[in-house]
Protein backbone atom coordinates (compact mmCIF):
# COMPACT_ATOMS: atom_id res chain seq x y z
CA UNK A 1 0.00 0.00 0.00
CA UNK A 2 2.65 2.60 1.05
CA UNK A 3 5.79 1.68 0.00
CA UNK A 4 7.87 4.84 0.89
CA UNK A 5 7.82 8.27 2.55
CA UNK A 6 10.17 11.14 3.08
CA UNK A 7 9.77 14.73 3.64
CA UNK A 8 11.96 17.06 2.22
CA UNK A 9 12.39 19.89 4.66
CA UNK A 10 13.45 22.44 2.38
CA UNK A 11 10.36 22.00 0.03
CA UNK A 12 8.40 20.94 2.73
CA UNK A 13 6.90 17.72 0.99
CA UNK A 14 6.30 14.88 1.50
CA UNK A 15 7.04 11.92 -1.01
CA UNK A 16 4.89 9.06 -0.68
CA UNK A 17 4.89 6.22 -3.15
CA UNK A 18 1.94 4.09 -3.36
CA UNK A 19 1.82 0.25 -4.42
CA UNK A 20 -0.05 -2.08 -4.94
CA UNK A 21 -4.00 -2.02 -4.40
CA UNK A 22 -6.43 0.21 -2.40
CA UNK A 23 -9.40 -1.10 -1.07
CA UNK A 24 -12.02 -1.36 1.17
CA UNK A 25 -10.19 -4.07 2.98
CA UNK A 26 -6.57 -1.68 3.90
CA UNK A 27 -8.11 1.90 3.69
CA UNK A 28 -8.52 2.55 6.92
CA UNK A 29 -4.90 1.52 7.01
CA UNK A 30 -4.11 3.92 4.74
CA UNK A 31 -6.12 6.54 6.62
CA UNK A 32 -4.46 6.09 9.40
CA UNK A 33 -0.95 6.25 8.16
CA UNK A 34 -1.71 9.46 5.76
CA UNK A 35 -3.28 11.07 8.96
CA UNK A 36 -0.33 10.11 11.32
CA UNK A 37 2.05 12.08 8.95
CA UNK A 38 0.06 15.17 8.45
CA UNK A 39 0.18 15.17 12.24
CA UNK A 40 3.78 14.34 12.70
CA UNK A 41 4.70 17.92 10.06
CA UNK A 42 2.02 19.42 7.79
CA UNK A 43 3.32 19.64 4.30
CA UNK A 44 2.74 19.05 1.13
CA UNK A 45 1.84 15.64 -0.36
CA UNK A 46 3.27 14.29 -3.48
CA UNK A 47 1.93 10.98 -4.17
CA UNK A 48 3.87 8.91 -6.69
CA UNK A 49 1.31 6.12 -8.10
CA UNK A 50 3.85 4.29 -10.25
CA UNK A 51 3.50 1.17 -8.42
CA UNK A 52 -0.50 1.21 -7.44
CA UNK A 53 -2.68 -0.93 -9.49
CA UNK A 54 -6.31 -0.51 -8.05
CA UNK A 55 -7.99 2.07 -6.16
CA UNK A 56 -11.65 1.98 -4.77
CA UNK A 57 -13.77 4.45 -3.74
CA UNK A 58 -13.34 3.93 -0.43
CA UNK A 59 -9.46 4.78 -1.22
CA UNK A 60 -10.46 7.84 -3.27
CA UNK A 61 -12.35 8.79 0.18
CA UNK A 62 -9.24 8.57 2.10
CA UNK A 63 -7.59 10.73 -0.28
CA UNK A 64 -10.04 13.43 0.31
CA UNK A 65 -10.15 13.46 3.55
CA UNK A 66 -6.39 14.05 4.04
CA UNK A 67 -6.99 16.89 1.25
CA UNK A 68 -9.27 18.38 3.57
CA UNK A 69 -6.90 18.73 6.51
CA UNK A 70 -3.86 19.37 4.02
CA UNK A 71 -5.97 22.91 2.77
CA UNK A 72 -6.38 23.40 6.63
CA UNK A 73 -3.15 25.06 6.77
CA UNK A 74 -2.88 25.88 3.01
CA UNK A 75 -0.88 22.74 1.61
CA UNK A 76 -1.95 20.63 -1.75
CA UNK A 77 -2.05 17.27 -2.94
CA UNK A 78 -0.43 16.12 -5.68
CA UNK A 79 -0.66 12.80 -7.48
CA UNK A 80 1.87 11.62 -10.02
CA UNK A 81 2.02 8.64 -12.64
CA UNK A 82 -1.16 7.15 -12.30
CA UNK A 83 -1.83 4.78 -14.35
CA UNK A 84 -4.49 5.28 -17.38
CA UNK A 85 -7.29 3.16 -16.24
CA UNK A 86 -6.96 4.80 -12.43
CA UNK A 87 -6.61 8.40 -14.29
CA UNK A 88 -9.91 7.61 -15.38
CA UNK A 89 -11.43 7.47 -12.08
CA UNK A 90 -10.23 10.62 -11.01
CA UNK A 91 -12.25 12.34 -14.28
CA UNK A 92 -15.26 9.91 -13.50
CA UNK A 93 -15.56 11.33 -9.91
CA UNK A 94 -14.32 14.75 -10.58
CA UNK A 95 -11.64 14.73 -8.17
CA UNK A 96 -9.29 15.24 -11.27
CA UNK A 97 -10.28 18.81 -10.07
CA UNK A 98 -9.63 18.96 -6.17
CA UNK A 99 -6.60 17.20 -6.86
CA UNK A 100 -3.63 18.36 -8.67
CA UNK A 101 -2.56 15.29 -10.98
CA UNK A 102 0.40 15.29 -12.88
CA UNK A 103 0.85 13.03 -16.03
CA UNK A 104 4.29 11.36 -16.72
CA UNK A 105 7.36 11.16 -14.73
CA UNK A 106 8.24 14.03 -12.15
CA UNK A 107 10.88 12.33 -9.98
CA UNK A 108 12.74 14.85 -7.59
CA UNK B 1 -30.06 -21.97 -25.40
CA UNK B 2 -30.65 -19.86 -21.93
CA UNK B 3 -27.34 -18.08 -21.09
CA UNK B 4 -24.42 -19.82 -18.65
CA UNK B 5 -24.61 -18.35 -14.93
CA UNK B 6 -22.19 -18.53 -12.17
CA UNK B 7 -22.65 -17.46 -8.62
CA UNK B 8 -20.23 -16.27 -6.01
CA UNK B 9 -21.06 -16.03 -2.97
CA UNK B 10 -19.20 -14.33 0.24
CA UNK B 11 -19.08 -13.01 3.50
CA UNK B 12 -20.10 -9.17 3.41
CA UNK B 13 -16.53 -8.54 4.66
CA UNK B 14 -14.16 -6.10 3.31
CA UNK B 15 -11.36 -8.99 3.21
CA UNK B 16 -13.21 -11.14 0.85
CA UNK B 17 -13.93 -8.24 -1.58
CA UNK B 18 -10.82 -8.88 -3.57
CA UNK B 19 -11.89 -12.33 -4.24
CA UNK B 20 -14.94 -10.97 -6.39
CA UNK B 21 -12.64 -8.76 -8.02
CA UNK B 22 -10.60 -11.55 -9.13
CA UNK B 23 -13.80 -13.62 -9.88
CA UNK B 24 -15.04 -10.99 -12.15
CA UNK B 25 -11.75 -10.80 -13.65
CA UNK B 26 -11.95 -14.21 -14.67
CA UNK B 27 -15.44 -14.21 -16.18
CA UNK B 28 -15.15 -11.20 -17.94
CA UNK B 29 -11.60 -12.55 -19.19
CA UNK B 30 -13.46 -15.61 -20.39
CA UNK B 31 -16.18 -14.19 -22.13
CA UNK B 32 -13.94 -12.16 -23.88
CA UNK B 33 -13.53 -8.83 -23.20
CA UNK B 34 -10.65 -6.95 -23.61
CA UNK B 35 -8.06 -5.74 -21.20
CA UNK B 36 -10.18 -1.93 -20.40
CA UNK B 37 -13.68 -3.55 -20.33
CA UNK B 38 -11.92 -6.37 -17.62
CA UNK B 39 -10.77 -3.52 -15.48
CA UNK B 40 -13.86 -1.64 -15.66
CA UNK B 41 -16.33 -5.26 -15.11
CA UNK B 42 -14.03 -5.90 -11.34
CA UNK B 43 -14.12 -2.34 -10.56
CA UNK B 44 -18.07 -2.10 -10.94
CA UNK B 45 -18.71 -5.30 -8.93
CA UNK B 46 -16.24 -4.17 -6.37
CA UNK B 47 -18.00 -0.53 -6.33
CA UNK B 48 -21.52 -2.74 -6.50
CA UNK B 49 -20.06 -4.24 -3.51
CA UNK B 50 -19.44 -1.33 -1.52
CA UNK B 51 -22.93 0.41 -1.70
CA UNK B 52 -23.95 -2.87 -0.13
CA UNK B 53 -21.66 -3.14 2.38
CA UNK B 54 -21.43 0.56 3.26
CA UNK B 55 -25.12 1.11 4.45
CA UNK B 56 -26.52 1.93 7.89
CA UNK B 57 -27.97 -1.57 7.67
CA UNK B 58 -26.00 -4.04 5.85
CA UNK B 59 -26.39 -7.77 5.22
CA UNK B 60 -23.87 -10.63 6.68
CA UNK B 61 -23.67 -12.33 2.90
CA UNK B 62 -23.05 -11.13 -1.05
CA UNK B 63 -24.28 -13.18 -3.63
CA UNK B 64 -22.65 -12.29 -7.01
CA UNK B 65 -24.39 -13.84 -10.14
CA UNK B 66 -22.88 -13.62 -13.57
CA UNK B 67 -24.81 -13.96 -16.11
CA UNK B 68 -23.10 -14.72 -19.43
CA UNK B 69 -24.36 -14.34 -22.98
CA UNK B 70 -22.65 -14.13 -26.42
CA UNK B 71 -22.41 -10.03 -26.27
CA UNK B 72 -22.97 -9.61 -22.90
CA UNK B 73 -22.15 -9.48 -19.66
CA UNK B 74 -25.00 -9.33 -16.72
CA UNK B 75 -24.15 -9.13 -13.20
CA UNK B 76 -26.37 -8.85 -10.38
CA UNK B 77 -24.78 -8.09 -6.64
CA UNK B 78 -27.53 -8.96 -3.79
CA UNK B 79 -27.46 -8.89 -0.31
CA UNK B 80 -28.26 -12.05 1.49
CA UNK B 81 -28.55 -13.28 4.72
CA UNK B 82 -29.36 -11.58 8.06
CA UNK B 83 -29.70 -7.82 7.37
CA UNK B 84 -28.34 -5.80 11.00
CA UNK B 85 -26.79 -2.48 11.58
CA UNK B 86 -23.71 -1.72 10.02
CA UNK B 87 -20.33 -1.87 12.68
CA UNK B 88 -17.77 -0.98 9.65
CA UNK B 89 -19.53 1.08 7.29
CA UNK B 90 -19.06 4.78 7.23
CA UNK B 91 -22.38 6.04 6.20
CA UNK B 92 -21.03 7.99 4.24
CA UNK B 93 -22.80 9.69 1.63
CA UNK B 94 -20.04 11.42 -0.48
CA UNK B 95 -18.80 7.85 -0.61
CA UNK B 96 -21.59 5.86 -1.98
CA UNK B 97 -21.53 9.31 -4.54
CA UNK B 98 -18.20 8.27 -5.77
CA UNK B 99 -19.16 4.21 -6.24
CA UNK B 100 -22.28 5.74 -7.94
CA UNK B 101 -20.41 7.87 -10.68
CA UNK B 102 -17.66 4.55 -11.17
CA UNK B 103 -20.53 2.28 -11.50
CA UNK B 104 -22.42 4.41 -14.07
CA UNK B 105 -19.32 4.80 -16.06
CA UNK B 106 -18.07 1.90 -16.11
CA UNK B 107 -21.42 -0.35 -17.30
CA UNK B 108 -23.95 0.20 -19.71
CA UNK B 109 -26.71 -0.04 -17.42
CA UNK B 110 -27.39 -0.16 -13.82
CA UNK B 111 -30.30 -0.37 -11.91
CA UNK B 112 -30.48 -0.25 -8.37
CA UNK B 113 -33.37 -2.57 -6.05
CA UNK B 114 -34.35 -0.37 -3.08
CA UNK B 115 -36.43 -1.02 -0.25
CA UNK B 116 -36.74 1.29 2.67
CA UNK B 117 -33.92 3.47 1.46
CA UNK B 118 -31.84 0.89 1.49
CA UNK B 119 -30.15 -0.84 -1.59
CA UNK B 120 -31.10 -4.60 -1.64
CA UNK B 121 -29.44 -5.57 -5.09
CA UNK B 122 -27.73 -3.34 -7.76
CA UNK B 123 -28.37 -5.12 -11.60
CA UNK B 124 -25.68 -4.06 -14.27
CA UNK B 125 -24.36 -4.91 -17.50
CA UNK B 126 -21.99 -4.37 -20.35
CA UNK B 127 -22.01 -5.24 -23.92
CA UNK B 128 -19.05 -6.97 -25.33
CA UNK B 129 -16.88 -4.94 -27.99
CA UNK B 130 -19.04 -1.54 -28.03
CA UNK C 1 -16.86 -18.46 15.87
CA UNK C 2 -17.86 -20.86 13.04
CA UNK C 3 -16.21 -20.80 9.53
CA UNK C 4 -16.23 -18.17 6.58
CA UNK C 5 -18.19 -19.84 3.93
CA UNK C 6 -17.14 -18.95 0.13
CA UNK C 7 -18.89 -20.94 -3.19
CA UNK C 8 -18.79 -20.31 -6.02
CA UNK C 9 -20.79 -22.32 -9.03
CA UNK C 10 -20.22 -22.41 -12.57
CA UNK C 11 -21.93 -24.83 -15.13
CA UNK C 12 -19.66 -28.24 -15.56
CA UNK C 13 -17.96 -27.11 -18.68
CA UNK C 14 -14.44 -27.12 -19.68
CA UNK C 15 -13.99 -23.04 -20.20
CA UNK C 16 -14.94 -22.26 -16.92
CA UNK C 17 -12.51 -24.39 -15.00
CA UNK C 18 -10.17 -21.32 -15.38
CA UNK C 19 -12.72 -19.50 -13.55
CA UNK C 20 -12.55 -21.58 -10.30
CA UNK C 21 -8.82 -21.95 -10.87
CA UNK C 22 -8.83 -18.18 -10.01
CA UNK C 23 -11.40 -18.12 -7.76
CA UNK C 24 -9.31 -20.58 -5.59
CA UNK C 25 -5.89 -18.06 -6.08
CA UNK C 26 -7.92 -15.53 -4.14
CA UNK C 27 -9.22 -17.56 -1.49
CA UNK C 28 -5.81 -18.61 -0.67
CA UNK C 29 -4.06 -15.51 -1.12
CA UNK C 30 -6.56 -14.24 1.20
CA UNK C 31 -5.97 -16.54 4.32
CA UNK C 32 -2.06 -16.00 3.64
CA UNK C 33 -0.71 -19.26 2.23
CA UNK C 34 2.26 -18.69 0.37
CA UNK C 35 2.97 -18.74 -3.64
CA UNK C 36 3.75 -22.17 -4.13
CA UNK C 37 0.92 -23.33 -1.72
CA UNK C 38 -1.65 -21.11 -3.58
CA UNK C 39 -0.15 -22.73 -6.93
CA UNK C 40 -1.17 -26.34 -5.31
CA UNK C 41 -4.42 -25.15 -4.61
CA UNK C 42 -5.52 -23.80 -7.21
CA UNK C 43 -4.19 -27.23 -9.22
CA UNK C 44 -6.09 -29.06 -6.83
CA UNK C 45 -9.34 -27.89 -7.62
CA UNK C 46 -8.82 -27.66 -11.22
CA UNK C 47 -8.44 -31.61 -10.58
CA UNK C 48 -10.81 -32.46 -9.07
CA UNK C 49 -13.46 -30.68 -11.58
CA UNK C 50 -11.49 -32.41 -13.93
CA UNK C 51 -12.37 -35.53 -12.26
CA UNK C 52 -15.44 -34.90 -11.68
CA UNK C 53 -16.56 -33.89 -15.34
CA UNK C 54 -14.40 -36.49 -16.93
CA UNK C 55 -16.98 -39.18 -16.27
CA UNK C 56 -19.35 -41.68 -17.78
CA UNK C 57 -22.22 -39.81 -15.88
CA UNK C 58 -21.41 -36.18 -15.33
CA UNK C 59 -23.44 -33.27 -13.90
CA UNK C 60 -24.18 -30.16 -15.53
CA UNK C 61 -23.04 -27.68 -12.58
CA UNK C 62 -20.05 -27.60 -10.43
CA UNK C 63 -19.79 -26.03 -7.06
CA UNK C 64 -16.82 -25.43 -5.34
CA UNK C 65 -17.42 -24.88 -1.01
CA UNK C 66 -14.08 -23.13 0.43
CA UNK C 67 -14.24 -23.38 4.01
CA UNK C 68 -12.04 -20.75 5.83
CA UNK C 69 -10.40 -21.53 9.23
CA UNK C 70 -7.48 -19.15 11.06
CA UNK C 71 -4.92 -22.23 9.63
CA UNK C 72 -7.05 -23.95 7.11
CA UNK C 73 -8.29 -24.25 3.83
CA UNK C 74 -10.98 -26.86 3.16
CA UNK C 75 -12.75 -27.05 -0.42
CA UNK C 76 -15.35 -29.32 -1.11
CA UNK C 77 -16.07 -29.61 -4.93
CA UNK C 78 -19.27 -31.11 -5.86
CA UNK C 79 -21.43 -32.18 -8.91
CA UNK C 80 -25.23 -30.46 -8.97
CA UNK C 81 -28.02 -30.22 -11.13
CA UNK C 82 -28.73 -32.94 -13.36
CA UNK C 83 -26.23 -35.99 -13.81
CA UNK C 84 -26.52 -37.23 -17.43
CA UNK C 85 -24.63 -39.21 -19.89
CA UNK C 86 -21.20 -37.45 -20.90
CA UNK C 87 -20.46 -35.89 -24.13
CA UNK C 88 -17.39 -34.21 -23.38
CA UNK C 89 -15.52 -36.97 -21.21
CA UNK C 90 -12.63 -38.74 -22.34
CA UNK C 91 -13.61 -41.67 -19.74
CA UNK C 92 -9.66 -42.04 -19.42
CA UNK C 93 -8.79 -43.94 -16.28
CA UNK C 94 -5.40 -43.23 -16.95
CA UNK C 95 -7.04 -39.73 -16.74
CA UNK C 96 -8.01 -40.04 -13.81
CA UNK C 97 -4.87 -41.88 -12.28
CA UNK C 98 -3.19 -38.45 -12.72
CA UNK C 99 -5.14 -36.04 -11.29
CA UNK C 100 -5.41 -38.41 -7.92
CA UNK C 101 -1.80 -38.11 -7.72
CA UNK C 102 -1.58 -34.28 -8.10
CA UNK C 103 -4.40 -33.97 -5.59
CA UNK C 104 -3.19 -36.45 -3.06
CA UNK C 105 0.46 -34.40 -3.32
CA UNK C 106 -0.63 -31.01 -3.51
CA UNK C 107 -3.32 -31.41 -0.60
CA UNK C 108 -2.89 -32.35 3.15
CA UNK C 109 -6.03 -34.51 3.23
CA UNK C 110 -8.06 -35.63 0.14
CA UNK C 111 -11.59 -37.70 0.62
CA UNK C 112 -13.99 -38.99 -2.33
CA UNK C 113 -17.78 -39.31 -2.32
CA UNK C 114 -18.38 -42.25 -4.49
CA UNK C 115 -21.93 -43.43 -5.26
CA UNK C 116 -22.66 -45.96 -7.62
CA UNK C 117 -19.00 -45.84 -9.29
CA UNK C 118 -19.23 -41.99 -9.98
CA UNK C 119 -17.42 -39.38 -8.36
CA UNK C 120 -20.06 -36.88 -6.40
CA UNK C 121 -18.05 -34.71 -4.30
CA UNK C 122 -14.31 -34.53 -3.68
CA UNK C 123 -13.33 -33.03 0.07
CA UNK C 124 -9.89 -32.03 0.89
CA UNK C 125 -7.89 -29.68 2.73
CA UNK C 126 -4.85 -28.35 3.13
CA UNK C 127 -3.49 -26.45 6.53
CA UNK C 128 -1.41 -23.68 6.25
CA UNK C 129 2.41 -23.26 7.31
CA UNK C 130 3.66 -26.93 7.32
CA UNK D 1 -0.81 -22.39 -25.68
CA UNK D 2 1.59 -23.38 -28.38
CA UNK D 3 3.65 -20.10 -29.41
CA UNK D 4 5.98 -21.33 -32.25
CA UNK D 5 7.33 -24.30 -34.19
CA UNK D 6 10.02 -25.26 -36.39
CA UNK D 7 11.13 -28.65 -38.00
CA UNK D 8 15.12 -29.13 -37.98
CA UNK D 9 15.72 -31.56 -40.73
CA UNK D 10 19.34 -31.52 -40.07
CA UNK D 11 18.56 -33.08 -36.83
CA UNK D 12 15.08 -34.56 -37.70
CA UNK D 13 13.46 -32.59 -34.67
CA UNK D 14 10.74 -30.18 -34.10
CA UNK D 15 11.34 -27.63 -31.70
CA UNK D 16 8.11 -26.32 -30.22
CA UNK D 17 7.29 -23.00 -27.59
CA UNK D 18 4.94 -23.77 -25.61
CA UNK D 19 3.43 -20.69 -23.76
CA UNK D 20 0.60 -19.30 -21.00
CA UNK D 21 -2.15 -22.33 -19.99
CA UNK D 22 -2.39 -25.93 -21.39
CA UNK D 23 -5.59 -27.25 -19.53
CA UNK D 24 -8.72 -29.07 -20.00
CA UNK D 25 -10.56 -26.24 -22.31
CA UNK D 26 -7.72 -25.98 -24.67
CA UNK D 27 -6.54 -29.43 -24.54
CA UNK D 28 -8.01 -30.70 -27.40
CA UNK D 29 -6.50 -28.31 -29.84
CA UNK D 30 -3.20 -28.51 -28.02
CA UNK D 31 -3.82 -32.74 -29.15
CA UNK D 32 -5.05 -32.40 -32.43
CA UNK D 33 -1.49 -29.43 -33.18
CA UNK D 34 0.79 -32.40 -32.11
CA UNK D 35 -0.82 -34.85 -33.59
CA UNK D 36 -0.75 -32.97 -37.08
CA UNK D 37 2.99 -32.42 -37.14
CA UNK D 38 3.31 -35.95 -36.17
CA UNK D 39 1.78 -36.65 -39.36
CA UNK D 40 3.19 -33.74 -41.08
CA UNK D 41 6.74 -34.94 -40.32
CA UNK D 42 7.81 -37.95 -37.67
CA UNK D 43 10.84 -36.73 -35.74
CA UNK D 44 11.87 -35.90 -32.61
CA UNK D 45 10.59 -33.46 -30.22
CA UNK D 46 11.41 -30.68 -28.10
CA UNK D 47 9.21 -28.79 -26.02
CA UNK D 48 9.96 -25.23 -24.57
CA UNK D 49 7.95 -24.52 -21.25
CA UNK D 50 9.67 -21.09 -20.70
CA UNK D 51 6.45 -19.00 -21.18
CA UNK D 52 4.04 -22.43 -19.82
CA UNK D 53 2.41 -21.24 -16.72
CA UNK D 54 0.34 -23.94 -16.20
CA UNK D 55 -0.51 -27.34 -17.70
CA UNK D 56 -3.10 -29.95 -15.78
CA UNK D 57 -3.99 -33.21 -16.24
CA UNK D 58 -5.16 -33.23 -19.21
CA UNK D 59 -2.53 -31.61 -20.80
CA UNK D 60 -0.26 -34.25 -19.07
CA UNK D 61 -2.87 -36.51 -20.95
CA UNK D 62 -2.00 -35.14 -24.49
CA UNK D 63 1.85 -35.37 -24.29
CA UNK D 64 1.35 -38.91 -23.02
CA UNK D 65 -0.70 -39.59 -26.29
CA UNK D 66 1.66 -37.87 -28.39
CA UNK D 67 4.69 -39.60 -26.40
CA UNK D 68 2.73 -43.11 -27.22
CA UNK D 69 2.73 -42.03 -31.25
CA UNK D 70 6.64 -40.39 -31.21
CA UNK D 71 8.00 -43.73 -29.47
CA UNK D 72 5.83 -45.74 -32.48
CA UNK D 73 8.88 -44.94 -34.83
CA UNK D 74 11.77 -44.59 -32.19
CA UNK D 75 11.61 -40.94 -31.21
CA UNK D 76 11.27 -39.10 -28.61
CA UNK D 77 9.85 -36.05 -26.28
CA UNK D 78 12.58 -33.66 -24.74
CA UNK D 79 11.11 -30.94 -22.37
CA UNK D 80 12.68 -28.13 -21.22
CA UNK D 81 12.96 -24.91 -18.72
CA UNK D 82 10.01 -26.08 -17.10
CA UNK D 83 9.22 -23.99 -14.42
CA UNK D 84 9.51 -26.08 -10.45
CA UNK D 85 6.34 -25.86 -9.91
CA UNK D 86 5.43 -27.12 -13.16
CA UNK D 87 8.27 -29.96 -12.83
CA UNK D 88 6.75 -30.80 -9.98
CA UNK D 89 3.97 -32.27 -11.52
CA UNK D 90 5.71 -34.44 -13.79
CA UNK D 91 7.38 -35.95 -11.08
CA UNK D 92 4.24 -36.47 -8.78
CA UNK D 93 2.46 -38.06 -11.70
CA UNK D 94 6.05 -39.99 -12.72
CA UNK D 95 6.08 -38.75 -15.82
CA UNK D 96 9.69 -37.23 -15.42
CA UNK D 97 10.73 -41.13 -15.99
CA UNK D 98 8.63 -41.25 -19.75
CA UNK D 99 9.53 -37.88 -20.88
CA UNK D 100 13.42 -36.40 -21.21
CA UNK D 101 13.34 -33.49 -18.91
CA UNK D 102 15.55 -31.05 -19.28
CA UNK D 103 16.76 -28.26 -16.41
CA UNK D 104 17.99 -25.11 -17.49
CA UNK D 105 18.74 -23.44 -20.77
CA UNK D 106 19.24 -25.58 -23.86
CA UNK D 107 18.85 -23.50 -26.64
CA UNK D 108 19.68 -24.61 -29.86
N1 LIG E 1 -16.32 16.00 -3.25
C1 LIG E 1 -16.58 14.83 -2.73
N2 LIG E 1 -17.02 13.85 -3.52
C2 LIG E 1 -17.26 12.66 -3.01
N3 LIG E 1 -17.08 12.31 -1.75
C3 LIG E 1 -16.65 13.21 -0.92
C4 LIG E 1 -16.37 14.50 -1.35
N4 LIG E 1 -15.95 15.17 -0.31
C5 LIG E 1 -15.96 14.34 0.72
N5 LIG E 1 -16.37 13.14 0.38
C6 LIG E 1 -16.46 11.99 1.29
O1 LIG E 1 -16.16 12.44 2.59
C7 LIG E 1 -15.17 11.65 3.23
C8 LIG E 1 -14.06 12.46 3.77
O2 LIG E 1 -14.58 13.44 4.53
P1 LIG E 1 -13.92 13.84 5.93
O3 LIG E 1 -14.95 14.61 6.68
O4 LIG E 1 -12.63 14.49 5.66
O5 LIG E 1 -13.73 12.41 6.60
P2 LIG E 1 -12.93 12.10 7.92
O6 LIG E 1 -13.45 13.04 8.97
O7 LIG E 1 -13.27 10.68 8.18
O8 LIG E 1 -11.49 12.33 7.59
C9 LIG E 1 -14.65 10.71 2.22
O9 LIG E 1 -14.84 9.40 2.72
C10 LIG E 1 -15.44 10.94 0.96
O10 LIG E 1 -16.09 9.75 0.60
N1 LIG F 1 1.42 -43.92 -17.76
C1 LIG F 1 0.26 -43.26 -17.78
N2 LIG F 1 -0.14 -42.63 -16.68
C2 LIG F 1 -1.28 -41.96 -16.69
N3 LIG F 1 -2.09 -41.85 -17.74
C3 LIG F 1 -1.76 -42.43 -18.84
C4 LIG F 1 -0.58 -43.17 -18.94
N4 LIG F 1 -0.50 -43.63 -20.16
C5 LIG F 1 -1.58 -43.22 -20.80
N5 LIG F 1 -2.36 -42.48 -20.03
C6 LIG F 1 -3.61 -41.84 -20.47
O1 LIG F 1 -3.89 -42.30 -21.78
C7 LIG F 1 -4.15 -41.24 -22.68
C8 LIG F 1 -3.32 -41.29 -23.93
O2 LIG F 1 -3.48 -42.51 -24.46
P1 LIG F 1 -3.64 -42.72 -26.02
O3 LIG F 1 -4.16 -44.10 -26.19
O4 LIG F 1 -2.34 -42.38 -26.66
O5 LIG F 1 -4.76 -41.64 -26.36
P2 LIG F 1 -5.21 -41.22 -27.81
O6 LIG F 1 -5.52 -42.48 -28.54
O7 LIG F 1 -6.41 -40.39 -27.53
O8 LIG F 1 -4.07 -40.46 -28.38
C9 LIG F 1 -3.83 -39.99 -21.96
O9 LIG F 1 -4.98 -39.17 -21.96
C10 LIG F 1 -3.46 -40.36 -20.55
O10 LIG F 1 -4.34 -39.76 -19.66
Amino acid sequence: MVLDERFDSVTGTWYISLDGEIDIYNAPEFKERLHQLIQRQSGNFVLDCRGLNYIDSTGLGVLISALRRVKEYGGEIKIQNLKPYLKKIFVITGLDKIFTIEVGNHEQ
Amino acid sequence: MSSDLITLSVPAKPEYVMITRLTSAAVATRIGFDVDQIEDIKMAVAEAIIMIINQLISPDKLLVIFSLEPKLISVKILGEGNWDSNDISTHDLGQAQLSKYILGSMMDKVEYQIDNGTIQAILMHKNLGV
